[in-house]
């Protein structure tokens, strides 16, 4: 019987082995596509599926956790809540490779707090937000980051200056932020890899079509205005540390970053000349776009040299998960010294 | 002189906060503990930080009562603002040692107690070498020096007390034994003594420790293995916090590299706070988070996470006087049945109620265990007066015992295994196997969801597959009955017995002589943890009346009883309560029993539907 | 055909969610009742947006009943994913109506049913001049034309069904009439009917519209002058809202000027939409939020809040099922217990139990002048079903009904009063009087807090003080039980009974009639809010045995029935409970009260101290 | 008997009018000192007392609101929540006055989501951070706005960066935005003056010292260190509406903001030439103070043109609190018709 040979990456499993559970959102959402995107960085970056932990808030967006990495623990928490669940699980098994997908309701409006102190702690994950403008899972609603003016399916025309997720992980002191398309792999995928060599929260902020409830005209999250107003940054290729440096394409104009495992974000500049290690720079660029209704695409922002929480913390090389008992207690010596010292 | 009262009254020192008295009145706790004699501490201070009233009572007593007295038989009286009410809190025969400038008129003129004018400002500014506000500070010791002589409490005794307060700083500690000798000295050569207190050497406190109930639950989680601490500041739990990522930092750190085997982090709020509990618990690691009211309030949504996903967690509420913001100094056991049925829905979790701070420290480990092993959220309830105050205490144990981490499945362990299902109940406890993240065995993964699941955790609507899931979940929580430590049980035949939990105890204890005094003999009921164990309410139906005491307004543990138990033994139950903030004294139980008792005698009238709802006290 | 069951059976429709079958469902159900016929209907749809299966259960009685009905009659199958558990689920005698492509073989291959495929796919590609994407969704409004043939609705209720449903889009009306008919000719051509079920013009539903419980609340409180809504969105209760927006934008914004005499403020969370509720509040406007289980859990704190510093605030929840996320689109009671003491400490909130449309009408505008009344928050208990549902009811009662805004001074009042506390007790009734900011009074200030404060709303810490002001909300709280509708009695005398509140009444309507049958002849109590009235008690008293049927798990009332209860009446209650998210239907009622009867005649077994807890069903 | 002759404002109000209960927070604290410059502020500006709402928190901080303007409502709500207490209170009645006073852990940590959206809505009220860098009635852990590295009383140095609330204000869109310091009266009256004639949400974050827990050397909230590294970019004077713009001072090289209701305020520039209309230069002034360890006070930026909530939301300009119930429901007639079409 002849098999198909299929391509393994370094760990020797194959794309499908990063595949999940099937989805349950609506043909067409932004959020598949996303979900494609994210199996085949994680397949092309080789990471361990046991060693990934899937997080998500609640929503469509969240849902689509479960549908990729079939074979990595994965909790869909509460609405909001994904950053601190993923601190404590990060804490606790410093091994992991925490990738968490959210959307916008998720993290600028319930979850506002816990996305500022997670960027604030830097911990160490990639985090997706799946971002349409819209509550999806409740039918339709304007989320924070829907335009000013942008009309729902249903109910009264925004009135509220969206909150831009990535200006405002800047402005906090983000270390890695990128924005991105769902239609665009090839930008994409890339990017997720960077963030996943980052060490320190990589904030993946990606327009996401909603066909249910928000890709009429209009709506600056609707495929038609992304396609028209995508003004690219950057396109980055990601270059992982076993691979040689040699690729097959041009550095030319490149700027070069290299991040924390040792691999390298290369990216190719389209639009103006953005220096992504500048942050009062990304912060004009975002600035700019927001007023001129461009949607700027790329590496935004990225500093390697930031410590993550749990450098900051000072912790353990080993999981904190695996230490036993005996080595957490004090010695009998150390007890009753202290106990003595209370009488 | 009118009679002697030998090592059994009660000093209050009525001072403002900030001003550095907490200092003097531990070094008078602590000489007292060093001369044997058992002592009790309350402090009741105010929610603010500098210049309020604050009232610390020390209590003396050969029986080693803990619990507070209402009576004030030693008074020290350096605030202005409270100077009248103070006074007129001293009980006849009492006396009352003050800063000399304060006014004697008004309700402060009596004639029926000792009177010791101090000038303490005076003295500060001019026997004193020390930058003035430092003189500030030390007028209070002056007065240790003065309650010293007059009560005579042991020199050595207290200079060991001074020196025991500033272990770290000796010269400050001689500064310090100055102030206090010349209040030694003023009292010797300007005062003479009218009143009947003093104190001798006994041996009341041998074996003992003095120690507050945060510090024994912050050492309970060390002793448990508990790695990840994340915590917002709230009055009266940050102190567990805080003791704990000391005794962390002095136990836990590799001297050579810095590195640390544990984790505290000061999260942004209460949400935060047990979510990173839960997701730390969920990838393995012990963690715990303590908080007070509002801040359980939060914690709300994630604890039904927690109970509805299976995933451990330890919780420390060390209540305080609710609701809302409330009394954010005061003692309360307000939020008994809040904590019991946390969330929305159909929830139950564990709820250990220790009652001393050998207790707390016991129960901060068993709660990791009982987390583990039920996998679900526990909660510790203790109180700001268990929690802040000193306690005197055998000290605690060193543990060596091996923690029970619960139905957990390694990547060995799965390979033995043919079939395994997140949630599937294979033993009939209720209780599933879990795996954690990280494990390198493919089979291991599953997908955690506060969403319908079925027994591989996949998600699901099904009615019947959602009805039997929360239904296994009602089981698995029933188990605690029995896992949780059983009730405390006094009993010697009586018809009549008092029931209590948690910091309510010591007044118990007190209370049951007093009764039996009266001619009142009864039995004791303490219970220890939530769901009730099952010899609750076989105790209860050895009883004719039991009178529930706690420290709520509604009788919360009253009406948990009451749900549970046949009506005819919930009709057996009657209620106390005591809900002002301050710490409960034994009266305020022996009293109301007393009253009851009386009635029973006396021919009842007929009750209305919801009588026994009616606060006694 | 095997004889003729008529207008009392049961249509199910199987389809996917964001297939447009809602429209033809609707059409259904319209036309029955526009033919006179009483209808239930039930929409059992998953938490997703597209392609997950969904259930319309469409009940036709002749005695009107509103509960879910187990048993399909009719089913009308286009979901291949769930295609044979719903040919399975069909009654014996049954009927299938089917895309003709579905494979009849495995389960879905019997023989005891009739069969009618109908290749709607390949109608709407050959007979519809359409869109493909229009096509698609027109496939659903087929099967209406086959239903309408084989059971007879009469074509001219059907038009006015789709006309009534596509009321501003004639076009759309045109289109979607043309696929009916289409389904309609197809059956004259091709199906022979051989099941009994048909319908006949009736007069069961003169003077009765059609009405979810959601539109009732938002028009009651559109009609109690809420001024302010703060909500986040949240099923099922984001539609209560919605509908707010949508009649307030009708009705109260100026056609000159566009200006709004409303604000609807989709907030961040629940949290933040509690606050805004509270504030507008306490600034004077009449302020409502909606929300379920979850957002529920995140108002802790504040609801507190409200409590305790006594601002009026009305909170609707429409229960979901829970724990946690649970199941966002099953339905469930299992909010009772946690809302009615929501908050840590001693908290204790009205609760309204609306069970029917009508009621929830009713019961939302009361809910503010309760909460005004009474100056605290104020939960409305609704959920899924009877929220989301369309139920059959009287119209609602235009109002004109003065509100009862409670005891406001404003500063003309304040003028007339010589001395005014915040705080104060005048009255005897715990209920304080208040003034709102902005009053032009300068004896109008008061500083609100949730910390402590005594009668004058200033800061104290005064353990009598603060246990005075916490007993007199107490008191306050207990004016509710006669402030709050009277329970609804149905009595005859008999020594059985059944108590229930909420959306359960409808089941229970259905089971007394069930039970009757079988000769077991009840009387029926039905809670109408908490804390409960005196007259429950009363009822109870009267009765032998009292089965609480409720929808959760724990048996959350009659928990607190004993809680209150004196043991003796306690103990003749029984729990009946159901919790597996779908609406709960008459036989898991009588079932579990049918057993219970028979068990009484049979010696009774020693009994487990809480055998009482066990659940029934 | 003489009577000291006061100086009445416009509604013939003295100063002492605008006092408080008596503080109950520590001598020297600078919570204390800003409360005087409240009580200056809103007598100068003759704001009728029984107008205003006076909106806090929890924290030392939030007491203060206590301690002015007596015959004012006030509502210490909850933790972090005030910004929707106030929301609820303005929407309910526009008329007030709202006036909130926070703290840095009640708005940067707990609250600070509802910080973000106030601020996205433009909520109507003058909202004072007195920022202390810690926790102050929790006797001194650091808070959010406490400097990498500083250390608190007791417990570990703060291993975190700074969240800067005021450049977190106007990276969100935040109509006025001023920071200043508590010990800085000269500065501050004037910019409360004009937060409270700014209509939208007046964002002050005030440098406050806590001398029980923060005044220490090393601390950037300390006394001596705001006196060490105060760079104000302008000095405000504000003119009310009423009075002539004749005043004692040059206008000079000052910049003159009209704010809504026809006040004035003018900014003398004594730092770099800082354009408070600029919102680019507002941020990357903070992004660049920040670095250089400077903290820059004065108006940072300020935008009159954005709508305020009760514009965006329409509301009629009676207080809604104030509508009788007749306006409030449909029409007989308009509630027959809703019905019949439900038949
Ligand atoms: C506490 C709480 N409130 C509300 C909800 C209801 N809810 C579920 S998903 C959602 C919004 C989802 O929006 P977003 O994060 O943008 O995800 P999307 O569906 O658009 O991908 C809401 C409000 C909830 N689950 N929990
Ligand atoms: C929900 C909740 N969590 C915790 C607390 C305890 N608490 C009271 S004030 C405060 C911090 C105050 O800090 P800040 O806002 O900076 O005010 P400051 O005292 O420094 O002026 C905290 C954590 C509380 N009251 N409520
Ligand atoms: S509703 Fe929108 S966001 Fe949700 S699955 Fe459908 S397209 Fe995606
Ligand atoms: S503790 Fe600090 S912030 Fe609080 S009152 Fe004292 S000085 Fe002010
Ligand atoms: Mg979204
Ligand atoms: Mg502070």
């Amino acid at each position: 019987m002849a098999v198909a040979i299929e391509k393994l990456n370094r760990l020797g499993l194959n794309r499908d082995d990063y595949k999940g559970a099937h989805t349950t959102l609506c043909a067409g959402c932004g959020h598949n596509s996303i979900t494609n995107h994210i199996v085949k960085a994680l397949y092309d970056s080789a990471i361990e599926p046991h060693l990934i932990a899937k997080m998500s808030g609640i929503g469509c967006s969240s849902k689509a956790a479960a549908y990729f990495v079939e074979h990595a623990h994965g909790f869909n928490g509460a609405h909001g809540r994904m950053p601190s669940l993923a601190t404590g699980a990060k804490l606790a098994n410093r091994d992991l490779v925490v990738f968490g997908v959210s959307g916008d309701g998720d993290t600028a409006s319930i979850g506002l707090g816990q996305y500022c102190h997670m960027i604030r702690r830097n911990l160490d994950m990639t985090y997706i937000i799946e971002n349409n403008g819209v509550y999806g899972l409740t039918k339709g609603q304007s989320s924070a980051t829907a335009d000013l003016g942008s009309r729902p399916k249903r109910g009264p025309a925004n009135r509220y200056e969206q909150i831009d997720i990535s200006a405002l992980a800047i402005e906090l002191g983000a270390s890695f932020v990128a924005r991105s398309f769902s239609g665009d792999g090839k930008q994409l995928v890339p990017l997720i890899q960077a963030a996943l060599a980052h060490r320190g929260t990589g904030v993946l902020d990606v327009i996401s079509p909603c066909v249910t409830f928000n890709d009429h005209e209009g709506s600056t999250k609707s495929y038609a205005y992304v396609k028209d107003h995508d003004a690219p940054v950057n396109t980055p290729d990601y270059i992982a540390p076993l691979e040689e440096i040699t690729v097959d394409y041009e550095p030319g104009t490149g700027q070069d970053v290299e991040l924390h495992d040792g691999s390298h974000i290369l990216l190719r500049k389209i639009g103006p000349d953005h220096d992504a290690r500048d942050r009062m720079a990304a912060m004009r660029l975002l600035f700019e776009a927001r007023q001129s209704g461009e949607i700027v695409t790329g590496l935004l922002y990225v500093n390697p040299e930031a410590d993550d929480l749990c450098t900051r913390e000072a912790l353990t090389s080993r999981p904190l998960a695996q230490l036993p008992v005996e080595e957490l207690r004090p010695s009998r010596e150390q007890w009753d010294a202290l106990m003595a010292g209370l009488a | 002189m009118t009679g002697d009262v030998l090592n059994d009254f009660c000093i209050q020192a009525a001072t403002v906060n900030g001003s550095g008295s907490q200092s003097s009145n531990l070094v008078i706790t602590k000489a007292l503990h060093h001369m044997g004699i058992p002592v009790a501490a309350k402090n009741v201070f105010p929610s603010n930080i500098e210049g309020q009233p604050t009232w610390y009572d020390i209590r003396v007593t050969p029986q080693g009562y803990q619990a507070r007295k209402r009576t004030v038989d030693i008074l020290i009286a350096m605030n202005p603002a409270t100077w009248e009410r103070d006074v007129a809190n001293v009980r006849p025969g009492g006396a009352v040692i003050h800063e000399a400038a304060l006014p004697r008129f008004g309700a402060a003129d009596r004639d029926d107690v000792s009177w010791y004018p101090v000038p303490f400002a005076r003295l500060a500014r001019e026997k004193l070498e020390a930058k003035p506000d430092l003189r500030k500070y030390l007028q209070n010791m002056i007065y240790v020096g003065v309650l010293a002589e007059l009560i005579g409490l042991d020199p050595a005794a207290v200079e060991q007390g001074v020196r025991d307060q500033f272990r770290t700083k000796p010269k400050a500690a001689d500064l310090n034994l100055a102030a206090v000798q010349i209040g030694v000295d003023y009292t010797r050569e300007n005062l003479v003594k009218t009143d009947p207190f003093r104190v001798a050497p006994m041996d009341g406190t041998r074996g003992t420790v003095l120690l507050d109930g945060n510090r024994a639950a912050a050492l309970g989680s060390l002793m448990a293995g508990c790695t990840v601490l994340a915590w917002y500041p709230i009055t009266p739990s940050s102190s567990l916090c805080e003791a704990f990522i000391d005794y962390a930092e002095r136990y836990r750190v590799d001297a050579a590299t810095g590195e640390r085997r544990f984790a505290a982090i000061q999260a942004e709020d209460e949400l935060a706070a047990i979510g990173i509990v839960l997701g730390a618990e969920w990838a393995g690691a012990r963690a715990m988070t303590a908080t007070s009211g509002p801040g359980i309030s939060l914690m709300a949504e994630l604890t039904g996470l927690g109970y509805y996903a299976e995933i451990p967690a330890v919780i420390f509420d060390i209540q305080r006087v609710g609701p809302s913001t409330g009394l954010p100094t005061r003692t309360m056991q307000g939020d008994l049945s809040f904590v019991h049925t946390l969330s929305h829905g159909d929830t139950r979790h564990p709820v250990l109620l220790p009652g001393t701070v050998l207790e707390v420290y016991e129960d901060a480990q068993r709660s990791f265990d009982v987390a583990d092993r039920l996998q679900t959220p526990v909660f510790v309830l203790s109180d700001l007066d268990l929690g802040m105050n000193l306690w005197m205490t055998a000290p605690l144990p060193y543990t060596e015992r091996a923690v029970d981490r619960g139905k957990v499945l390694d990547a060995e362990a799965l390979e033995q295994v043919t079939e395994w299902a997140r949630y599937r109940d294979v033993d009939g406890d209720g209780i599933p196997y879990r795996t954690l993240p990280g494990t390198a065995n493919p089979r291991a993964a599953y997908f955690t969801r506060g969403s319908g699941h079925d027994e591989q955790a996949l998600y699901t609507e099904d009615p019947d597959v959602y009805a039997a899931n929360v239904d296994r979940l009602r089981r698995k929580i029933e188990g605690a009955r029995t896992l949780l430590p059983a009730p405390l049980v006094e009993e010697a035949g009586n018809r009549v017995a008092i029931c209590a939990y948690g910091s309510t105890h010591h007044a118990v204890v007190e209370a049951r002589h007093q009764l039996a005094d009266h001619g009142v003999e009864t039995d004791y009921l303490r219970i220890r943890g939530l769901p009730l164990h099952p010899a609750v309410a076989e105790f209860i139906a050895r009883h004719d009346r039991v009178y529930v005491a706690e420290q709520n307004r509604d009788g919360q543990m009253e009406a948990l009883l009451r749900q549970e138990l046949p009506g005819e033994l919930a009709d057996r139950l009657r209620s106390i309560r005591h809900f002002n903030g301050v710490p409960i004294d034994a009266e305020a139980i022996s009293d109301p029993v007393l009253a009851g008792e009386q009635a029973q005698r006396e021919p009842a009238e007929h009750q209305a539907v919801d009588a026994h709802r009616v606060p006694v006290a």
